[in-house]
């Protein structure tokens, strides 16, 4: 590892924490909407521009741009160890840009409004904490961390269902990550009885001599927690509920960064630690996925709840995710990353869309809708967009992702890839359904005639243009993708 | 020879007694009973050589404890004819506790039997209060000083609990 | 040499369990109590069993704390026991089954 | 040069962008102004990069679109004499159907939307057209489709406009699957997806693979050019404005798959087997399309199926191995076939927005300029000598029966089958719409100018298109076939054979011509039976494929969400959870309140204990 | 009693005396509030005596050690104390509680733990033992207005008392197999030939089932639920930290000073954790009090410091302390949060009195949720390290089944974890709440313990160093 580049200014631990004061201050001023709001947007923005800063660090040669590794917990071995790479980068910039999105979106929020931006940037902190840590019980820390934002995000600010919805996320995701403490701890203990010195640090438990089932073992405990989260077929029952029930910027930062926590913790630790067992793992991952990007879609295809379908068909997305990862080459993985993005910003952006439809009809149900491009022109053109973008138009921001997993998939596995390539045609049924009923056809009577007012068009505008501009010009975000990703893919010793 | 006699007998009246006592309806015919239970084990505790235990056997439990149980079935009027017979149990209630606790008895005692120990002999032996006090005073004198307190914080909490209802709380003061 | 400590052992663990029995099957809140002490008795025996095949005093010492104790628990209980009377009147423990589940 | 071809292609996307971010704001004629004017200034442009497509072609690389590993794909442009007369002919009809379009929607409140999709349509077409690689040109291919489906959906309000336009966008997307898995194939094979490396490198290849590429992106060619069995779409993508259904069903999109075909021709032609696959699908495709154009009622839907046979003819160009019948045929088509969708609007138009054609009649006497150009473009449907469609028609049979084997004489047999049922229909359309008297109650609408002018170059293209590539039967120097570089193409049959055919192919027209007079001349009722019905339906394959496919998939869809999803995954959890539940609730039973019952549990414990430790005692 | 023997015992002196003078005072001056504020600086002296002063004596009387460990159990327990007596100012006035008498009960309770944890006889531990709990009987019924707490009272005094006789029996049982009352030299007898001598094995059921009633294992554990719900809820704060932390703190080195023989108990009291954590938690799944579920919920927690119990030693020794101060916080702070509710007429525990609380005590609420997910063991609080520390050290030392049954328990219990909360935040709010608005003492007792959840979850280290320094 190079030498601790951010000790200038330290670039990692800042974005940790910012969002982390930000949520306090939130939380302390929770009688004055007013004063949350400005302090969530404040630290919201604070923190992209801090993400994009990030962009101007060079990588080293390990793919390394900026590192942190401090003694945090020494009884047990723990230290505080954040880095970032290009990966990193990618995600986190994602992340602080849905974020910035999400505090926006929930702007007019009249219930307990502090409460709800304070949890947002907790969530923040979270998950720019998962794709920044290096140590597993740090790691482990932050994973869970997005537990308690999301479960009161759904749970508060949601719909009807929202209580069940969020218990059964909790439930899930907790089930798997208590695995996956599990195989952490007893990780450590196989990597201290080996070498004497006990720790959680990621560099240093790749080198552990692992039993081969030993090590499946691990890798199994591992991907119950990153499956559940991404979520791979059987795995998924949580989603729908919780995306459908969850508010606006519950379900923008479920879909567009939750779930790419899992993919993350796959390529970074699940694949890195157990090489073999991955290894072996891949023709049945490669099976689940394929399987996740059928069902979800046939499943999409019936739903009556707009949320519902965007919902579903998240799930059939990642499928394209894990198996560009599945196909294991360069390009198919900076293909699923690509694809991860911008699922995070499609997904993003029509679920807005959708909040902006509820709240102007009320309902979210397709047979009462339809129509809407009579009194919603404006609205409707970005719904229109962004389902575009969803089902692959080439040259809007799914597409670029999808082709690269596709080509990235035949090279390895021709089979796969052309069964997934039915996919497409899937998404495209679904996706068109949804378009159908709610825009087109007799038109339905909205309660608020109301086109888009100033502040929604600020959020969808940057949307709509990064929709297209990451569509049709997707190269700046394959660039810093290129080096770690072959490092990842060399290290493990997979051909 | 004669201790070992007298121990017998004295073990059975006092497993006698103890069962003729739970087994009444009338509290205070099971006190009365259990009152002559005490009088076979403070005679026991004679025989094993402990007569400053076996004097306090008397005085405490069989004087003062037993009185006070006395005093507070007499104070609460629980009469034989309403209270005690609706609260007595019927051998069908007594039977599974009954098997059970014999089972227990067996289990602990079979237990108890097979340590090496348990055929080791009590032998003749006596304590003397000279012996006692000293124990009691010198090494124990810490122990004695919080059962001390207990006894008073004992006190206090009986009162606390005890005494009647105020209808009156000026003591609700500040 | 009077008896071997089992058949000591025997005695008092047969008042041990019929004071267990008492406290379980009767309801009437003094006899419970009554099994209390019977149960404390046969652990006085023991100690003082013990004490003699040991041949040492601390034993018959603990006899004492045993009955101090017992003394206090006993004050105790019987201040509660005019007290729960003077509340539900009763002192059937049958009575004192609001909390469950 | 390359200014001029790179602004050919971004100006109808500029134009595209501007109507539809800012074309609700601007005054009313500005949105058209800009639309037709974009496209206007793209055909210029076009012709002004036009010298620079001889020979080898100009190429133009904007940026890189892509690169990935050793995947690389760029915005790059490839104007090729082939691309050069496809885009020459994309932007000239696009202008004239956009001249034409500004009077046809004049009165539509959503013009703006109309006109960015249509501008965003010939971008994407150009695209098709001018792409260097296979990724961009499925960008377009992608990029026609969504703009075929917002406008076949224009009218939105009726649901079945909205319906139609989701129904050409998956059935051709089935078709892009194959070419979807066709350019990864190819890039596996290749390591690029540049159009003419592949070409260039195609000979690498061993037969099979080449055989399955090429019926790879023969399928994709199939659901973008609704060939047989993905072609029923098209019927109803007319539920479309009139102008679209000129200018993307029937002049450029729908061409997209021969072009296709002729543009990896290179490739194509290495598998004899998938060439004759391609000449068996134009020529079923066009005997299926014709047959069902004679029972069909509607105007537009008569078109529609008409278009689909004779891009069928194209596609038979394709698998005799004619680039340049095809292409002539392709764009003597484009001429024509435009024409007679527009001068169909203008029909019905007259007809007070009628579109059945038992109901119309005596429209000659409505407007006599439209008539003539109507007939303009039936006669070069219907293959009437020295029109272009004969030429080109001809020039496809000629090349069919050149190649002698019996399979393809078979087609040649089936393709001058087709071309008097073509004659046929042609007429029976004719004689129903113009001759005897109007039988519709409607009254007439207005014709704005702009809606007819258009025509006119349309229909001197259409009529005198045969002078493109005029054999030299006729005097002619087979000019496209030259500047496309396929001299081979021209036919070298002996003068009488030529003689023979030609014959033949007048002898049909002439037939199909009179039965339809003696049959249509005077109408005499609605025709009804099976038979019709049958062919009104489409050979009834809509069904066929509802019951084969969509109903198994709604079926297996709900089995998935009803069955495993909420049933066996749900449930489970559910039961799960309610199990847990059910265990809490009877522990609480254990929890009622007895003190009695409380101190039994600790008996029991005791007694488990003390039971366990005699046992590991006496063990 | 020697001037050492006093000085050693000086922090547990300050207690009784303190409390004696106060019961004594008290009867003159019938301020309550002063006696309570000044029990609470008397607990906050003996803790701080016990922190730093170096006693002169290893052991007082041959009862009670003065090791590191001992004074460091009896900072833990003063301070609960102390801070039950703080806790308990708003409600005592409400319930009109005799301020010296309740003052002066628990500071005795103080001094009883503190002396049970630091017991190093047998005798010494029944004594101290008996101290507190005879004391709490009448604390738990300290509210003479309340049915349930005279039966809350009721049912701990009988289960007290047969939990004494049990206990007692043991006691004399150990004696009887190795003729000595001193911890070391009677547990240490009580193996031969490297296994558990049978009349050990006698005296340790009995043992077992008396601190099993203590800290409430399965099957000794039906009157918490009962116990905790008719306690005033101060009493039961106390109780379901300090009261079981003594205990379990004296247990400890009756573990770890036995041999071989140490491996029978160990298999026991690796069943009643597994069925204590089992049991524990399905039990609390459909509970719809907050106090019963806090009981059961203390009852899962005590089982899985039996996980740390068997593991023994120090690993398991410095698991042991932290997850029980983590624990005692989070417990504290979630009664404390159930007595600044308390009306004077009721206390708020019913699920559907709490709807909507959220709204109406944001910060109590909030309080309340991270001492739950605390509980839960949901990282970033505290609850989380103690969990971790505890399962680590468990598999570690070869617990794996126990671990995973322990993780297990841990997953299904935030079931129970999540609903009280989603009942004060996600449910609709009720439209007559009766929610008090609290004093100041309680919201620093909150915010202190709140601080503590969320410190610890954040920066574990010196509470872990500081309980590595403490054990021997």
């Amino acid at each position: 590892m190079t030498a601790d580049i951010g000790t200038s200014l330290p670039l990692l631990s800042l974005l940790l924490w910012l969002p982390v004061a930000g949520a306090g201050l939130c939380f302390v001023s929770y009688r004055s909407a007013q004063l949350a709001r400005w302090v969530a947007l404040l630290t919201a923005l604070l923190v992209l521009l801090l993400s994009l800063g990030c962009l101007l660090c060079p990588a080293g040669p390990d793919g390394w741009m900026l590192l942190t590794d401090r003694p945090w917990i020494e009884a047990f071995g723990i230290r505080y160890s954040l880095g970032m790479d290009g990966i990193s980068l990618l995600l986190v910039i994602l992340t602080a840009f849905l974020q910035l999105v999400a505090v926006l979106i929930s702007w007019d929020q009249e219930k307990y409004p502090a409460l709800l931006f304070g949890l947002l940037l907790l969530l923040e902190a979270g998950i720019i904490g998962v794709f920044l840590a290096l140590d597993l019980v740090l790691f482990y820390l932050l994973w869970e961390l997005m537990l308690i934002p999301t479960f009161f995000l759904i749970g508060i600010w949601g719909y009807r269902r929202r209580v069940y919805a969020a218990v059964k996320f909790f439930l899930f995701t907790l089930s798997g990550s208590l695995c996956m403490l599990l195989a952490i701890i007893s990780l450590y203990l196989v990597h201290g009885e080996q070498t004497g010195s006990y720790t959680f640090a990621l560099e240093a438990l790749k080198q552990t001599q692992l039993g081969f089932g030993q090590e499946m073992l691990f890798y199994l405990c591992f991907m119950a927690a990153f499956a559940v989260k991404i979520p791979l077929f059987p795995f998924h029952s949580w989603l729908p509920d919780a995306h459908t029930e969850a508010p606006v910027a519950g379900s923008i930062d479920l879909a567009g960064l939750l779930l790419k926590t899992g993919v993350y913790g796959m390529i970074r630790f699940a694949f890195p630690l157990f090489p073999r067992a991955a290894e072996q793992s891949l023709p049945v991952l490669a099976v689940l996925a394929l399987f996740g990007i059928f069902y979800a879609a046939w499943i999409a295809y019936l739903q009556t709840d707009i949320k519902r379908i965007v919902a579903y068909s998240s799930i059939s997305h990642l499928g394209f995710v894990v198996l560009g990862l599945v196909a294991w080459g360069q390009t198919a993985w900076e293909g699923s990353l690509l694809l991860m993005v911008n699922h995070g910003v499609t997904t993003g952006a029509l679920f807005i869309a959708i909040a902006f439809i509820q709240k102007r009809t009320g309902t979210r149900e397709l047979p009462k809708l339809g129509g809407l491009w009579k009194s919603q022109p404006n609205l409707s053109a970005f719904f229109l967009l962004f389902s575009l973008a969803s089902l692959g138009l080439p040259g809007l921001a799914n597409f670029a992702g999808e082709i690269l997993v596709l080509i990235g998939t035949f090279g390895s596995h021709p089979l796969w890839a052309v069964i997934a390539v039915g996919g497409v045609l899937f998404s495209a049924v679904y996706t068109l359904r949804m378009v159908q009923g709610t825009i087109w056809g007799p038109s339905c009577e909205p309660f608020d005639r109301q086109d888009l007012g100033r502040r929604e068009w600020l959020v969808l505008i940057p949307l709509a243009v990064l929709v297209v501009l990451l569509g049709c010009y997707p190269q700046p975000l394959l660039d810093p993708l290129q080096l770690p990703v072959s490092l990842l893919l060399h290290s493990g010793g997979l051909p | 020879m004669i201790a070992t006699v007298v121990f017998y007998f004295l073990g059975a009246l006092a497993i006698i007694a103890t069962l003729l006592a739970i087994l009444q309806k009338n509290p205070v015919h099971a006190v009365i009973y259990l009152v002559n239970s005490f009088f076979a084990l403070a005679l026991l505790f004679y025989l094993l050589g402990a007569p400053l235990v076996a004097a306090w056997e008397v005085i405490i439990y069989a004087g003062a404890i037993m009185v006070l149980f006395l005093f507070i079935i007499m104070m609460l009027e629980v009469s034989p004819t309403s209270g005690p017979s609706r609260l007595a149990p019927t051998w069908l209630q007594w039977l599974p506790i009954l098997l059970l606790a014999v089972a227990l008895a067996a289990c602990t005692l079979l237990l108890t039997g097979l340590d090496p120990a348990s055929t080791g002999a009590v032998a003749r032996w006596h304590a003397t209060p000279r012996d006692f006090g000293y124990a009691l005073f010198k090494e124990y004198a810490l122990a004695i000083e919080i059962v001390s307190f207990q006894l008073l914080f004992a006190a206090v909490g009986a009162f606390y609990v005890g005494r009647p209802e105020r209808k009156n709380k000026q003591e609700d003061g500040q | 040499m009077i008896v071997p400590i089992e058949h000591l052992l025997v005695i008092s663990t047969i008042l041990f369990v019929l004071g267990l029995a008492c406290v379980i099957v009767r309801r009437s809140l003094i006899m419970i109590l009554i099994g209390a002490e019977i149960m404390l008795n046969a652990v006085g025996l023991t100690l003082v069993g013990a004490a003699a095949f040991w041949q040492r005093i601390d034993a018959q010492i603990m006899v004492i704390f045993l009955m101090a104790m017992t003394s206090a628990e006993v004050s105790i209980s019987l201040a509660m026991v005019v007290y729960l009377q003077r509340r539900k009147n009763s002192i059937d423990v049958r009575a004192f089954d609001e909390m469950r589940g | 040069m390359a200014v001029l071809l790179t602004l050919t292609l971004l100006l109808p996307l500029a134009g595209g962008i501007i109507n539809a971010c800012f074309g609700n704001r601007l005054p009313r004629p500005v949105p058209v102004i800009i639309a037709c004017g974009s496209v206007i200034a793209s055909f210029l442009a076009c012709l002004g990069a036009l010298p620079g497509a001889g020979g080898e072609g100009l190429r133009v690389t904007l940026f890189s679109w892509m690169s990935s590993g050793t995947f690389q794909a760029d915005i790059g442009l490839l104007f090729d004499p082939l691309a050069a007369i496809m885009t020459l002919m994309v932007t000239g009809v696009a202008s004239l159907i956009h001249l034409y379009a500004a009077g046809y929607m004049e009165e539509d409140p959503d013009q703006t939307r109309f006109f960015a999709l249509l501008n965003l349509f010939v971008f994407a077409m150009l695209t098709i057209v001018l792409a260097d690689n296979l990724l961009l040109m499925f960008l377009g291919w992608e990029g026609v489709g969504f703009c075929s489906y917002g406008l076949i959906g224009f009218w939105y309000r009726q649901s079945e406009n909205a319906e139609a336009g989701r129904k050409a966008f998956i059935v051709t997307r089935i078709g892009d699957l194959f070419f979807t898995v066709g350019l990864l194939w190819l890039f596996k094979l290749f390591g690029t997806i540049g159009i003419e490396a592949i070409n260039g490198r195609a000979t690498e290849l061993d037969p099979l693979t080449v055989t399955l590429v090429a019926l790879l992106l023969l399928g994709g060619a199939c659901g973008k050019s609704a060939q047989l069995p993905l072609m029923t779409w098209l019927p109803d993508a007319m539920a479309g404005p009139t102008p679209v259904s000129a200018l993307i069903h029937a002049a450029t999109m729908v061409t997209a798959g021969v072009y296709l075909l002729c543009r990896m021709f290179p490739l194509v032609s290495l598998s004899p087997l998938a060439l004759g696959a391609i000449a068996l699908i134009g020529v079923l495709t066009a005997l299926y399309a014709a047959t069902c154009a004679l029972g069909q009622r509607e105007i537009k839907r008569v078109l529609a199926y008409s278009t689909m046979s004779q891009v069928g003819y194209m596609f038979l160009a394709v698998g005799v191995g004619s680039v340049s019948a095809a292409m002539f045929h392709l764009l003597t088509h484009a001429f024509f076939k435009a024409l007679l969708f527009m001068a169909a609007g203008c029909v019905i138009n007259l007809a007070g927005h009628e579109n059945d054609i038992y109901l119309m009649g005596g429209m000659r006497r409505r407007s006599q300029t439209v008539f003539w150009l109507f007939l303009a473009g039936l006669v070069c449907l219907a293959g009437a000598p020295l029109t272009g469609g004969f030429f080109s028609k001809d020039m496809i049979l000629a090349a069919a029966y050149a190649k002698g084997s019996p399979f393809y004489l078979t087609i040649y047999g089936l393709g001058v089958a087709t071309a008097a049922l073509t004659s046929f229909y042609s007429f029976k359309l004719g004689y129903l719409v113009f001759a005897g008297d109007y039988r519709g109650e409607e009254l007439p609408h207005e014709l704005p100018g702009l809606m007819t002018w258009p025509l006119v170059p349309l229909a001197v293209l259409g009529l005198f298109g045969g002078l493109l590539n005029l054999p030299h039967l006729f005097g002619g120097h087979s000019w496209l076939s030259a500047w496309l570089v396929r001299q081979g193409d021209v036919l070298d049959l002996p003068v009488a054979v030529e003689y023979r055919l030609t014959g033949l192919a007048i002898a049909v027209f002439v037939l199909g011509w009179l039965l339809a007079h003696l049959r249509y001349y005077r109408f005499k009722a609605r025709e009804s039976g099976v038979l019709s019905e049958f062919l009104l339906a489409g050979w009834r394959f809509d069904g066929l494929y509802r019951r084969l496919l969509i109903r198994p998939f709604n079926g297996f869809g709900r089995f998935c969400w009803q069955g495993l999803e909420e049933g066996l995954v749900n449930g489970l959890l559910d039961g799960m959870a309610a199990t847990f539940v059910s265990w809490g609730q009877s522990l609480r039973l254990l929890a009622n309140g007895r003190i009695s019952s409380y101190l039994q549990g600790f008996i029991w414990g005791l007694l488990i204990i003390v039971g366990w430790f005699l046992l590991r005692a006496v063990a | 009693m020697s001037p050492a023997a006093l000085q050693s015992l000086l922090p547990q002196l300050i207690l009784v005396f303190g409390a004696t003078l106060i019961l004594l005072a008290g009867a003159w001056l019938p301020g309550r509030r002063l006696w309570l504020y000044s029990g609470a600086l008397l607990a906050v002296l003996a803790a701080l005596c016990a922190a730093l002063l170096t006693p002169a004596l290893t052991e007082v009387g041959g009862l009670y050690g003065t090791s590191l460990y001992a004074r460091f159990c009896t900072v833990v327990w003063s301070l609960l104390v102390a801070a039950t007596l703080l806790l308990s100012r708003r409600y005592a006035d409400l319930h009109r509680f005799g301020g010296g008498e309740y003052t002066a009960l628990l500071l005795f309770a103080g001094t009883g733990m503190s002396l049970l944890s630091a017991a190093t006889s047998l005798i010494g531990l029944f004594l101290g033992l008996e101290a507190f709990t005879l004391v709490l009987y009448i604390l738990i019924a300290f509210n003479r207005n309340d049915n349930r707490g005279a039966e809350a009272g009721l049912k701990y005094l009988v289960f007290g008392a047969v939990a004494t006789g049990f206990l007692a029996f043991g006691i004399a049982l150990i004696y009887t197999a190795t003729g000595s009352f001193h911890i070391v030299e009677a547990l240490g007898g009580l193996q031969s030939g490297g296994t558990l001598r049978p009349l050990g094995m006698a005296g340790w059921a009995m043992l077992l089932v008396a601190i099993g009633f203590k800290i409430s294992l399965v099957p000794f554990h039906l009157w918490t639920p009962d116990v905790y719900q008719g306690a005033p809820a101060p009493v039961t704060a106390l109780l379901s930290t300090a009261a079981k932390g003594a205990v379990l703190a004296a247990f400890l080195p009756l573990l770890n000073v036995m041999g071989s023989g140490a491996a029978e108990v160990k298999l026991v009291i690796s069943l009643l954790a597994i069925i204590t954590m089992l049991v524990g938690t399905f039990a609390a799944l459909p509970q719809t009090n907050l106090k019963r579920m806090l009981a059961y919920s203390s009852i899962v927690h005590m089982g899985y410091l039996l996980i740390s119990l068997l593991v023994g030693g120090a690993d398991g020794g410095k698991a042991l302390l932290f997850y029980l101060i983590v624990y005692s916080f989070a417990t504290f702070g979630a009664f404390a949060v159930v007595t600044s509710l308390a009306s004077e007429q009721h206390e708020l525990q019913d699920y559907d009195e709490l709807r909507g609380l959220g709204y109406q005590c944001p910060r109590r609420a909030m309080a309340l949720a991270a001492f739950l997910f605390s509980l839960a063991g949901i990282p970033p609080l505290a609850g989380f390290f103690a969990k971790f520390g505890l399962f680590r050290a468990a598999l570690v030392h070869g617990y794996t089944g126990l671990a995973i049954i322990g993780i297990f328990a841990s997953l299904v219990s935030v079931y129970y974890y999540l609903r009280p909360i989603i009942v004060l935040f996600a449910q609709e709010e009720q439209a007559t709440l009766t929610a008090n608005c609290g004093a100041r003492g309680e919201y620093l007792l909150l915010a202190g313990c709140c601080a503590a959840v969320l410190m610890l979850g954040i920066y574990p280290e010196p509470l872990l160093d500081l309980v590595a320094a403490v054990l021997p």
